[in-house]
């Protein structure tokens, strides 16, 4: 029987795989999320941030593959930011980035249709050499960059009239299915102190520990929960402002189903590891 | 000649920036702001090359009617038309370019990578075993992690969530950095190596 | 042209903002004690200007910095900065050897502002040829560069240089026998890696020397390439190593081949020939993504020893769980050099390893200090 | 179910790619293809706004950066990689690129990646936590240290650096398979949300 199990065609697992996935959004258990500390912190920086302050970045720094880990990521950043009045600077270091921070920003401002390119927030073209771009910003932004995204020239946007370098920079967040942040950490924070956080997919976010001890890196959201976590701090804050929007929590949705597919994934395991275990003795014996 | 040139621009080239790194001066920084420059403008040239290739690639295809060509004048008629529309019609955030890239980019991209999540799944009914001691810790904490850090996890116990960030953030952690810094000497040794010309490799496949 | 023509004008076109009007509050109580000073270390184009705070810091949403050449007139804005902050650093055009004076002032949310302090004393930017901030890393570059290049003279002066034992190098041996034994194929999967990479060209040499033994021991080796480079190069690598051992007959060209360039397709390709050669052992080694996962699994259904190695670090624990010995990060690189003796890869893993033996000594010498509070090393590493 | 034409050309592509799961067909095929030929063409749109015009066309046309000259012929070399006679020419640009960042980053490499590592790793105060990661990196390094055999107290460090390595290990399995998983439940949330409209 066991043997049989181990040689079952996998489009079987596949199936069961998609309807474990398919039956948490149909129907929702609603787990609480519970925060961690390293989203926390990435939190809690821009909540420091004074009105009329130092301005934030955004950067998109991945392609369009890991858009459901990061893509909520880029929303609540860029929503807690507009609910404070802090300035947002927008990018991403390739090409796809650019245009997928932009769906976001659009997305966003459906709620915030009185924020203004140049006054609240500025989308920065995209540049080849990112590390490059990185540590002109550090010199002087106004030099990295010639124009805006939509080819207004930086110099005569107000919101950069006192934005220069890094020192007006309160914190980067890098959103990343790679290792961005760490170009990021050595440019921007090594050379010029800029506070550095990220946004990664889970797949990344082991590696990003030893920098997060280091202080290298402020804080960090890991994958879906990561995004999860900081939907559900946004979502505090607009309730507790009283503002009156109808945020899809995409992330906590998705974490119910999460739930779930881990529990089969480890059935799967540990069903697989007793298959194994069992048909070998078995062959032993024999 | 062909190769001592080359390996004399990489290595004055380098020199001069690790020189720079130390030097604060008007100057320096005068150097390095033109570097920065020079490097994006020649990098342009690259992408030709690039491209080159892949039309190359496809056309040869196409000409020669190899099987599947079909495919490739897809791939040719796309990219085409999706270069056109861009330099044509413009890439602001109402644009076609945008819209195309949105609606047929994105998610055919994020489909892609999520044939993973159920090539995954068979993987650890199939194959992810625990035949060594080591493999046993591993999957153990990969269980810990799996169940940590997801909603489930914090239901199942509060203090889940506080074990696996006490995961990463010491144990992992420590192993992540030792890890690192191997990798860290490895790199600049590379690095060193290729300034001073002992590791040529990358001259290869121009000829001699 | 016209497009150029229309992209350059849009570029310059400047935006229609209202800019607020310049009102001055009596109520809000400037900063005060405004001094400025040259930035050491730097080109001679930053001036630190500090302040103590308002007594109404929280009312105010920043700071605004202004300059002049002269004393008394002619002040202009160079920055601004939030508010709490009781330092700025001014780049705004700052021009050596120029005297500049500063003034500061609070601006509130409403863009109502305070009265300006009283001007600095003069500050002259200068600057230096040597930034003494980064002495750790010049000599920390000088010793690190000092080691590597000892490692490598004494590699090249012939000698020979200990490399530990690796787990899963001498399961090679086994396991290719076992193919014998059985009379099955050896598959060699040198990963999606092109030439460039150093993962690729470890298998490369870890593959000159599996192919040795299939050509002792007379087994069919079989490599499904990737790259159409990295192919031609196990073509030549397989045939020398056939040729070395005098049986250049056994030598096949056409197990040896290019399978398809993209990964998915690349993995399946590989899952077949799994599925119908039944190799009896599987050996993958180079640079190696998301599809690690693919090609275990089905070795692993289909029976075969399997000996992984990559650097890959996140897809490492995939090849653990799913294979019998696994060859990790830097040891594929030692691997490479253990097995081919070649003096440029040895030299290489020898200097990581006096580098490490420094670091070593360095963390547990800044331990012990750091312990009975002596911070000399912890602060000498910090930047 | 949504009424824009765009969702429904977006789920039916993602059907297409979905389609590789039961197995290899013209369907998922085509998908593939088009998937390489549209991301191409964007990135030719992309170069061509935001470098050949901002970074080349203005400088050299409007405020008259000639030195950029210098790069540009550098740079067009790269192009003498399509004439084998003249490919050895292309490693001048190469040597240029390569060198220059290779400076750049070499000493930043040491500051960041192994100076300010190091650092954080010492111990300056006495706590268990902090003396269990220091064991863990100076055990890994040691298990990564090729010159001695693993015998006596360096074979036990080394094992127990072994263990942390994968305990490491499964964190990053378990983080991988979150990765993945979400990737999943995004298409899904797209095709049951966007598409279909059965889930709010």
């Amino acid at each position: 029987m066991w043997n049989k199990l181990l040689n079952l065609d996998r489009r079987w697992i596949f199936i069961v795989t998609a309807i474990c996935v398919i039956l948490p959004f149909l129907f929702p258990i609603g787990f609480p999320t519970n925060v961690t500390p390293p989203t926390q912190r990435i939190y809690d920086k821009i909540e420091s941030v004074t009105e009329d302050g130092p301005a934030v970045i955004v950067s998109f720094d991945s392609d369009a593959a890991p858009l459901p880990e990061l893509y909520p990521m880029a929303v609540s950043l860029i929503r807690h930011c507009f609910i404070n009045n802090t300035k947002v600077i927008l990018w991403g270091m390739n090409m796809q980035g650019v245009g997928i921070i932009q769906m976001a920003l659009e997305d966003v401002k459906k709620d915030f249709p009185e924020k203004k390119s140049g006054i609240n927030y500025v989308l920065i073209p995209y540049l080849p050499y990112p590390a490059i771009i990185i540590m002109k910003m550090g010199e002087d932004m106004h030099k990295a960059f010639n124009t805006d995204y939509y080819g207004v020239s930086i110099d005569s946007l107000p919101m950069m009239k006192d934005i220069r370098n890094f020192d007006q920079i309160a914190l980067a967040v890098s959103l990343t299915g790679g290792s961005a942040w760490g170009t990021w950490v050595s440019f921007a924070n090594q050379k010029y102190g800029c506070k550095v956080a990220t946004g990664i997919t889970a797949v990344g976010a082991p590696d990003c520990y030893p920098y997060l001890q280091t202080g290298q890196l402020v804080g960090m959201l890991g994958g879906m929960k990561g995004a999860a976590e900081y939907e559900t701090l946004v979502e505090a804050k607009i309730a507790e402002k009283g503002l009156n929007f109808k945020t899809r929590k995409a992330a906590c949705i998705g974490m119910d189903t999460q739930s779930v597919v881990h529990i089969v994934m480890i059935i799967f395991i540990i069903l697989g590891n007793i298959a194994y275990f069992v048909t070998r003795r078995q062959r032993n014996v024999a | 000649m062909r190769k001592s040139i080359p390996l004399r621009i990489c290595l004055v080239s380098g020199i001069v920036m690790i020189i720079q790194f130390f030097i604060p001066h008007r100057y320096s920084q005068t150097v390095y702001n033109y570097t920065l420059d020079w490097l994006i403008v020649s990098g342009i040239f690259a992408i030709v090359i690039g491209l080159h290739s892949n039309f190359h690639l496809h056309i040869t295809r196409i000409v020669r009617k190899r099987k599947g060509w079909g495919y490739n004048v897809v791939t040719m008629a796309a990219t085409l038309s999706m270069a056109f529309i861009g330099i044509a019609f413009g890439i602001g955030a109402d644009s076609l370019f945008m819209k195309i890239y949105r609606n047929i980019e994105v998610p055919m991209d994020a489909t892609m990578f999520s044939l993973l999540g159920f090539f995954m799944a068979s993987a650890a009914f199939r194959a992810f075993r625990a035949k060594t001691k080591e493999a046993t810790v591993l999957l153990i904490v990969a269980l810990i992690i799996m169940i940590g850090r997801v909603p489930l996890g914090y239901f199942l116990w509060h203090r889940f969530p506080e074990l696996v960030e006490w995961i990463m953030m010491y144990p992992n952690m420590a192993a992540q950095r030792g890890i690192g810094l191997g990798i860290g000497l490895g790199m600049a040794a590379m690095e060193l190596k290729i300034i001073l010309g002992i590791e040529r490799g990358w001259l290869g496949g121009a000829g001699d | 042209m016209l497009l150029f023509y229309i992209l350059t004008q849009i570029s310059v076109a400047p935006l229609n903002i209202v800019i607020p009007p310049n009102v001055i509050s009596n109520i809000i109580i400037p900063p005060s004690e405004v001094t400025a000073y040259d930035n050491s270390n730097d080109g001679g184009d930053r001036i630190n200007v500090e302040w103590s705070l308002s007594p109404d810091d929280s009312l105010i949403s920043g700071y605004e910095i202004w300059r002049s050449e002269v004393k008394d007139s002619g002040y202009y804005k160079v920055g601004y900065i939030g508010r709490t902050n009781t330092h700025y650093q001014d780049i705004a055009e700052v021009k050596e050897g120029v005297q500049y004076y500063y003034e500061v002032r609070c601006r509130t949310s409403k863009y109502e502002y305070s009265e300006f302090t009283a001007p600095s004393e003069a500050a002259t930017s200068s600057s230096q040829w040597y930034n003494t901030y980064k002495t750790n890393v010049l000599i920390g570059l000088i010793i690190f560069s000092f080691v590597v290049l000892f490692a490598i003279f004494q590699a090249r002066k012939g000698k020979t240089l200990f490399i530990r034992k690796i787990n899963g190098l001498d399961a090679l041996d086994e396991a290719v026998g076992r193919a014998t034994e059985m009379g099955r194929p050896v598959l060699y999967v040198p990963g999606l890696g092109s030439i460039g990479d150093i993962a690729t060209i470890a298998a490369i040499n870890i593959l000159s020397q599996v192919a040795k033994k299939t050509a002792e021991y007379n087994t069919p080796i079989l490599v499904p390439n990737c790259d159409p480079i990295v192919m031609s190069v196990t073509q030549e690598v397989v045939k020398e190593a056939y040729l070395e051992k005098g049986r250049p007959e056994g030598y096949n060209p056409d197990n040896i081949f290019y399978l398809v360039g993209s990964q998915f397709p690349y993995a399946a390709g590989v899952g077949g020939i799994m599925m119908r050669e039944k190799p009896a052992t599987n050996l993958f080694m180079g640079t190696f993504m998301a599809e690690a996962l693919i090609l275990a699994e089905t070795g692993n259904i289909s029976g075969a020893v399997q000996i992984a190695g990559t650097d890959a670090v996140t897809q490492l624990p995939f090849f653990i769980t799913s294979c019998d010995y696994t060859i990790m990060g830097e040891e594929l690189y030692a691997a490479s050099a253990y097995l081919s003796q070649e003096p440029m890869l040895v030299s290489s893993i020898k200097g990581q390893d006096y580098n490490k033996l420094i670091l070593i000594f360095f963390l547990i010498l800044g331990s012990i200090l750091g312990l009975i509070n002596n911070d000399f090393i912890l602060n000498w590493f910090h930047n | 179910m949504s009424h824009d034409i765009w969702v429904w050309v977006a789920a039916l592509l993602t059907l297409c790619i979905l389609s590789f799961l039961y197995k290899d067909n013209p369907f998922y095929k085509f998908a593939e293809y088009l998937l390489i030929g549209v991301a191409l063409g964007f990135g030719i749109a992309i170069v061509w706004y935001n470098i050949i015009i901002p970074k080349i066309w203005i400088p050299l046309r409007y405020q008259h950066q000639y030195h950029l000259f210098i790069p540009a012929c550098l740079g067009s070399l790269y192009i003498c990689r399509l004439f084998p006679k003249y490919a050895w020419l292309s490693r001048w640009p190469i040597a240029f690129s390569l060198g220059a960042s290779i400076g750049m980053s070499l000493p930043l490499t040491l500051q960041a990646g192994i100076f300010k590592q190091v650092q954080s790793t010492m111990l300056s105060g006495f706590s268990i936590s902090a003396i269990i990661a220091f064991i863990g990196v100076v055990a890994t390094l040691i298990y990564f240290y090729f010159s001695a055999e693993h015998k006596g107290f360096v074979g036990g460090v080394a094992k127990t650096g072994i263990w942390y390595v994968m305990i490491s290990f499964g964190a990053i399995f378990g983080y991988t398979v979150m990765a993945r998983m979400s990737l999943i439940i995004g298409r899904f949330e797209f095709l049951l949300h966007n598409w279909l409209g059965v889930i709010k």
